[in-house]
C-alpha cells in the first residue's frame, strides 16, 4: 500500500498547477479548465482517504464533486458563449465592464 | 485547409457561433451540386442568410457555335445542353426551325416525337428522383430509377443508335422509321412502369424522414414563382397549372388526354409529388399514343439545304424541367444569325436564393436537388 | 489490483502521477486552447488511472464517462465554437504571475509544515483495508446514506442545465 | 498461465478484427447490391471474396496527405485515438462463456466509458483538418454522440435492472436463468438502443457527421490512405461493439435460442438446435463448391474451393465439438454470439439502404424529445414490472406486458406531441430559432 502522503503531494501539485492557471491565464476557457483541474486534485485526495479508511464515503463525495464540475462546466461554458457572442473575446481581462 | 472552400469575411474573425457570419462555398466540386454549380452561402451557424449561385463552369458557347453551323449541323449540339433530356432539346429546336421555315412535320413523325419525348420526360424525372433522394440520403431509389431509365435508353438506342445524346429528330420530321417491335416495347415498358412508380412511392412518399426532410423546405409561393419566371414542375408545385403542352400544344399533344398535376404549397415535398404524378401522366400519354400511330411519311418535304426566310421565331416546349424556348433569328442564309436558348434550369435556378434563405445547410442540398438543374443547360 | 505486488503498485502510481502532473503543466502553459484541452483530458485520464490503482473502479468509470466523455467533450465543443485564430497569437498570461508564485509557496509551505510538524498523521492509520468490488457499496452509500444530497445534486444539475441553455441562447430569439 | 490466455485473445482480436471489418464491408456491399437490384463486387476473387484484401492493400499503399495548414500532430493522432478506443472496448466483450479477455465487474460501464472516448478521434480529427466541412462534421458528431449516449445508456439500464449486474458475463447468465432473453422483457429498451446505437456509430440515417451530400465526408474530408482506413476500421469496430452490447444485454449473448428449455418439440428434443451451426456452415460450404465450377477463371475456381473447404472445416469443428463437452459451450457460444451480432448489424445495413438522412435539428429532436423521454419511461416501466413480479408475485407476462403497453402509449403520445409541435412551428411565420 502506497502511503497516503504520496497522493496528497500529487493532489497538491495538481491543485497548485490549477491555481496558477486560474491566476495567470487570460483565456477564460483555460481558466475554466484549470478549475476543473483543481476539482480533480481534490478528488484524488478524497479517494485516497476513502481507501485509507476503507470506506466508500470519500468516493461518494468525489462523485458529487464530479456532478458539481459538470454543472459548473455547463454554466461556465454557457456564460462564455454568451460573452463571446457579445464581446467577441475569450480573454478574461478584456471582460472588465459589468454591462454592455 | 482546403482554401477553395473557405473564405472569411475580411476584417472579421469568423466563428460558427453566429457572432458573425461565415461564408461557405459549396462546389464547384461538391458531391451534391449536380455538376459544377458553385453556391456561395452566407451562414449564420448552419442557417443560410444569403446565397448566390455562381455558374459558368461548364460554359461551352453553344449559342455562339450555332452562328457558324448550318441549321441541320447545329441540331446535335442542342442535345448537349440538357443532357439528361436530349430528346426534348432536339424536339424544341427542330420545331423552332420548322416554324421558321413555315413547314410542319407529318403526323406520324409528330406522334413518334411525342412518344419519345414523353419517354424522355420519364427518364429525366427518374434521374431527378434518384439523385434527389441520394442527396437527401436515401441510397437505394437511385438504382431502381436507373433500372427503369435503362429500359427507356434501350428503346432510344434501338431507335436511333444513341442512348444519351440521341439526336433523335431531324428538322422536318424523323430520319428513321420506328424499328420492329417499337410499339410492343414501349407498351410493355409503360404497363410495367405503373408498378415501378408505386415502388418508388413506397420507399419515399410516406416515409417520415423523407416527409420531414422535404415538407416545408424551400417554399416558393406562386407569386414569387411567376415573378421569377419559373416554369415546369417547380411552377406547378406552387399551384399554377401552367403547362405548354396544354397552353400552346405542339407535336401531337392536342390529340391526347392528360392532366396537369399541381400542388398547393410549393415546398420540396410538393415538387416531389408533382414530378411523380407527371411520370404517371407521361406514361398515360405514351399508352394513348402507342395505340394508334398513324401511317404515312415521316419527313416533310423541306429540301436538303435549309434557307429559311429572314425573320425571327420563338418556339417553346414543355421540357421535363420547364419551358425550353428557342429564339432563332434568320438572315436568309443557311446559318442562323442568332440562336438564343431559354433553358428552364437557368431560369429556375434564379429562385434558389428565395427558397434557400432561412433554411439549413442540409436543406440547401435538398433545394438544389428539387429545382432539378442540369449544369450543361444552365451554362450552355 | 489489491493483490498486485507493491512494486507494481508504485510503478502504476508514479506513472500515472507523472503523467497527470506533466499534462497539467502542459495544459496551463499551452498556447493553443485545443492543445490545452487535450492535455487536460490526458491529466484526467491519468487521474482515472490513479483511481483504478486505488481500487475505486466505479469512480474510474465515472471519471472517464462523465469527465472525459461528457464535460470535456463540452469543452472541446465550445472551444471549436469560439475558436479564434487570433486568440492563440495574443499574449497568454496576465500580470499576476507573482501572485501565483506566492500562492504556490504558501500552499507548498502549508503542507510541508504539516508533514514536518507531525508526519505521522497521514501514516498512522495507513493500514490498507480491503475494499474489493466496491461498486455495490458505492451504490448503497449513494442511494441510502446520501439519498438527500443525491437528489439535491440532481436538482442542481437541472438548474445548471436550464441556466446554461438560457445563457447560451441567442438574445431576442 | 492465467495471464497468457487473455493476451492471446487480445492478439487474436486485434489481428482478426480488421479482416472481419473488411468482410463486413464486403457483406454490406453485397447486401446493398441485393437491395438495389445489382450484383456488387464480383471481380476481385469469385463473388468479390478477395475484395476486402485488395481494398486493404490499396489503402495501405495510398499516399497519406496532410493538409498544409493542419495541426499536424493532432491530425496524425486523431485516427489512432478512434481506433484504439474502438479496439479497447473489446476487452470486456464476451464472445462466449470462455472467449472473453476480462470479465470485469463493471464490464458494461467499461465498454461505455471507452467508447465514449472515441468521439475525441472524430472531433479532434475534424478540428485538426482545418477545413470548414471537417469542423462542421466534428461539431455535429460531438453534439450527436453526447446526446445519443444518454438515450443509449438509459436504454441499457432497463436490461441492467433485469440482470442485476454490470458484468457482461453475469448478464448473460441472468438471461439463462430467467429463461428468456431480455428483449422479451424490455423490447422498448432494445429498440431504443437499436436506434441510439445507429446514431452513436454515425451510421445512416444518422450519418450527419460524414453526410456525403452535405459535408463531402464530414470529419474525414481531409483524410486519405491509411489514416482514413483507420477511421473506417474504427467505425466498423464500433458497430461490432454496439452490436455486441445489444447481443449481450438483450439477445442472450452466446446462448443458443431456447437454451433454457429442455422439452420436446414434435418428438425431437430441443437440443437438436445444436446442430444448426453445422448446417449453416455445411450450407455455405456446399454453396461454394456448387459455384466453384461456374467460376470463369481457373484461379477463381481454386479460391472458391478453398473457401468451401474452410467452411467445411468449420462445420466439422462445430460437429466435432458436439461430442466434446469441454469445448462445446465455448465454440458454439462464439458461433451464436457472432451470428446474433451479424443479425443486429444486418438491421444497420437495412436501415442504411432504406431511409433518407435526418436533418440535424430533426436528429436532435428525435434524440432529446423522443428517445430520452421514452427511455426514461421504459426504465420506470421495467422497474415497476420488476417490483410487481418480485414483490407482489405477479405473473411475469402480465407485469411486463402491462408496462410495455404503457411505454408504447407514452411513445404514441410523444409522437403526436412532436407532430403537433411541428405543425405549430410550420404554421407560425418563418424565422427565429
Amino acid at each position: 500500500m502506497i502511503p497516503v502522503t504520496h497522493y496528497i503531494f500529487l493532489s497538491l501539485a495538481l491543485l497548485t498547477i490549477g491555481v496558477i492557471g486560474v491566476l495567470t491565464r487570460r483565456n477564460v476557457i483555460v481558466i475554466l479548465m484549470s478549475i476543473e483541474l483543481i476539482l480533480n486534485a481534490v478528488n484524488i485526495n478524497l479517494v485516497a482517504f476513502s481507501r485509507m479508511f476503507g470506506q466508500v464515503h470519500g468516493q461518494v463525495f468525489a462523485i458529487f464533486i464530479i456532478t458539481d464540475a459538470a454543472a459548473e462546466a455547463a454554466v461556465g461554458l454557457g456564460i462564455i458563449i454568451a460573452l463571446f457572442r457579445n464581446r467577441e473575446t475569450v480573454l478574461a481581462d478584456e471582460m472588465d465592464i459589468l454591462k454592455w | 485547409m482546403t482554401d477553395t472552400h473557405i473564405e472569411r469575411v475580411p476584417g472579421v474573425s469568423s466563428t460558427v457561433l453566429g457572432a458573425d457570419e461565415i461564408i461557405l462555398n459549396m462546389g464547384p466540386q461538391h458531391p451534391s451540386t449536380h455538376g459544377v454549380l458553385r453556391v456561395k452561402l452566407k451562414l449564420d451557424g448552419e442557417r443560410v442568410v444569403e446565397s448566390e449561385c455562381i455558374i459558368g463552369y461548364l460554359h461551352r458557347g453553344v449559342e455562339k457555335i450555332a452562328e457558324h453551323r448550318s441549321y441541320q449541323q447545329f441540331a446535335p449540339y442542342v442535345d448537349r445542353m440538357d443532357y439528361v433530356a436530349a430528346v426534348s432539346n432536339g424536339l424544341g429546336y427542330c420545331e423552332a426551325v420548322e416554324k421558321l421555315l413555315g413547314a410542319e412535320a407529318p403526323i406520324r413523325a409528330r406522334v413518334v416525337r411525342t412518344i419519345l419525348t414523353e419517354l424522355q420526360r420519364i427518364a429525366s424525372h427518374l434521374v431527378w428522383l434518384g439523385t434527389h433522394a441520394l442527396d437527401i440520403g436515401a441510397l437505394t431509389p437511385v438504382f431502381y430509377c436507373f433500372r427503369e431509365r435503362e429500359e427507356i435508353l434501350k428503346i432510344f438506342e434501338k431507335y436511333c443508335g444513341a442512348r444519351l445524346t440521341t439526336h433523335a429528330f431531324r428538322i422536318g420530321g424523323l430520319q428513321y422509321e420506328t424499328y420492329d417491335g417499337f410499339e410492343e416495347e414501349v407498351k410493355r415498358f409503360c404497363v410495367d412502369f405503373e408498378h415501378k412508380i408505386d415502388e418508388y412511392s413506397t420507399l419515399l412518399t410516406e416515409n417520415r424522414i423523407w416527409v420531414g426532410r422535404t415538407k416545408g423546405v424551400g417554399i416558393l409561393s406562386a407569386e414569387d414563382a411567376i415573378a421569377l419566371g419559373v416554369s415546369g414542375p417547380v411552377l406547378r408545385a406552387s399551384g399554377v397549372a401552367w403547362d405548354i403542352r396544354k397552353a400552346m400544344p405542339y407535336a401531337a399533344y392536342d390529340l391526347y388526354k392528360f392532366e396537369i398535376p399541381t400542388a398547393p404549397s410549393g415546398d420540396t415535398y410538393d415538387r416531389y409529388i408533382v414530378r411523380m404524378e407527371e411520370m404517371r401522366q407521361s406514361r398515360l400519354i405514351c399508352l394513348q399514343a402507342i395505340e394508334n400511330i398513324p401511317a404515312g411519311p415521316i419527313m416533310a418535304r423541306i429540301g436538303k439545304v435549309l434557307k429559311p426566310p429572314p425573320g425571327e421565331v420563338y418556339h417553346s416546349i414543355e421540357a421535363p424541367k420547364g419551358e425550353l424556348g428557342y429564339y432563332i433569328v434568320s438572315d436568309g442564309s443557311t446559318q442562323p444569325y442568332r440562336v438564343r436558348v431559354r433553358p428552364p434550369s437557368f431560369i429556375n435556378l434564379q429562385a434558389f436564393d428565395r427558397m434557400a434563405r432561412g433554411s439549413l445547410v442540409a436543406d440547401v442540398v435538398a433545394i438544389i436537388g428539387t429545382i432539378d438543374i442540369v449544369l450543361g443547360e444552365v451554362d450552355r | 489490483m489489491g493483490t498486485a505486488p507493491i512494486a507494481l503498485q508504485y510503478g502504476f502510481f508514479y506513472f500515472f502521477a507523472g503523467l497527470a502532473i506533466l499534462c497539467a503543466i502542459l495544459m496551463v502553459c499551452g498556447r493553443n486552447v485545443v492543445h490545452s484541452a487535450i492535455f487536460l483530458i490526458g491529466s484526467l485520464l491519468a487521474t482515472a488511472g490513479i483511481y483504478l490503482q486505488l481500487t475505486a473502479e466505479f469512480l474510474f468509470i465515472v471519471q472517464v464517462i462523465l469527465y472525459v466523455g461528457g464535460i470535456m467533450v463540452l469543452f472541446v465543443f465550445v472551444i471549436m465554437l469560439v475558436n479564434l485564430d487570433v486568440a492563440s497569437r495574443q499574449r497568454q498570461f496576465n500580470k499576476q504571475v507573482w501572485l501565483a508564485v506566492l500562492l504556490t509557496i504558501v500552499l507548498g509551505g502549508e503542507l510541508g509544515l504539516m508533514t514536518h510538524v507531525d508526519g505521522s498523521i497521514f501514516n498512522s492509520v495507513n493500514a490498507p483495508q480491503a475494499l474489493p468490488a466496491n461498486t455495490n457499496e458505492v451504490a448503497t452509500a449513494l442511494f441510502q446514506t446520501y439519498m438527500l444530497p443525491f437528489e439535491i445534486a440532481s436538482i442542481m444539475l437541472l438548474v445548471a442545465m436550464v441556466g446554461a441553455v438560457l445563457m447560451a441562447k441567442r438574445r431576442g430569439a | 498461465m492465467p495471464y497468457l490466455l487473455p493476451v492471446f485473445y487480445g492478439i487474436v482480436i486485434v489481428l482478426v478484427l480488421p479482416l472481419l471489418a473488411g468482410y463486413i464491408v464486403l457483406l454490406e456491399r453485397k447486401v446493398m447490391a441485393d437491395m438495389q437490384a445489382r450484383l456488387g463486387p464480383m471481380r476481385v476473387g469469385p463473388h468479390g471474396l478477395l475484395q476486402p484484401i485488395a481494398d486493404a492493400l490499396k489503402l495501405l499503399i495510398k499516399e497519406g496527405i496532410i493538409p498544409a495548414q493542419a495541426d499536424r500532430w493532432i491530425f496524425l493522432a486523431a485516427p489512432l485515438v478512434s481506433v484504439t478506443m474502438a479496439l479497447l472496448a473489446y476487452a470486456a466483450l464476451p464472445f462466449g462463456p470462455v472467449f472473453q479477455i476480462a470479465d470485469l465487474d463493471i464490464g458494461l460501464l467499461f465498454i461505455l466509458a471507452i467508447s465514449s472516448l472515441g468521439v475525441y478521434g472524430i472531433v479532434l480529427g475534424g478540428w485538426a483538418s482545418n477545413s470548414h466541412f471537417s469542423l462542421l462534421g466534428a461539431m455535429r458528431s460531438a453534439a450527436q454522440l453526447v446526446s445519443y449516449e444518454t438515450a443509449a445508456g438509459l436504454a441499457l439500464v432497463s436490461a441492467l435492472l433485469l440482470g442485476g449486474s454490470l458484468s457482461m458475463k453475469s448478464l448473460v447468465e441472468a438471461q439463462d436463468q430467467a429463461g428468456a432473453w431480455f428483449i422479451f422483457f424490455a423490447p422498448c429498451g432494445f429498440f431504443i438502443y437499436l436506434v441510439a446505437s445507429i446514431a452513436e456509430t454515425n451510421r445512416a440515417p444518422f450519418d450527419l457527421p460524414e453526410a456525403e451530400s452535405e459535408l463531402v465526408a464530414g470529419y474525414m474530408t481531409e483524410y486519405s490512405g491509411f489514416r482514413w482506413s483507420l477511421y473506417f476500421l474504427a467505425e466498423y469496430a464500433n458497430m461490432i461493439v454496439v452490436a455486441g452490447i445489444a447481443t449481450t444485454l438483450f439477445l442472450g449473448g452466446w446462448l443458443r435460442p431456447l437454451a433454457s428449455f429442455h422439452g420436446h418439440i414434435l418428438g425431437t428434443p430441443i437440443e437438436i438446435l445444436d446442430i444448426f451451426p453445422v448446417i449453416v456452415f455445411l450450407g455455405i460450404g456446399g454453396y461454394c463448391f456448387w459455384r466453384a465450377p461456374r467460376q470463369p477463371v481457373q484461379i477463381q475456381k481454386l479460391v472458391m474451393v478453398l473457401f468451401g473447404g474452410l467452411f467445411l472445416v468449420l462445420a466439422m469443428v462445430m460437429f466435432g465439438s458436439l461430442f466434446v463437452p469441454a469445448a462445446m459451450p465455448g465454440i458454439h457460444g462464439a458461433f451464436w454470439f457472432i451470428a446474433k451480432v451479424l443479425v443486429y448489424l444486418y438491421a444497420f445495413l437495412w436501415f442504411r439502404f432504406t431511409f433518407p438522412r435526418y436533418r440535424f435539428d430533426q436528429l436532435m429532436k428525435l434524440g432529446w424529445q423522443f428517445l430520452i423521454p421514452l427511455a426514461l419511461t421504459n426504465v420506470l416501466g421495467v422497474g415497476v414490472a420488476q417490483v410487481l413480479r418480485q414483490q407482489l408475485g405477479w405473473n411475469a407476462f402480465a407485469a411486463f406486458g402491462l408496462t410495455l403497453l404503457a411505454t408504447m402509449g407514452v411513445a404514441a403520445w410523444l409522437i403526436t406531441l412532436g407532430d403537433r409541435r411541428d405543425r405549430l412551428a410550420a404554421a407560425a411565420p418563418a424565422g427565429g430559432d
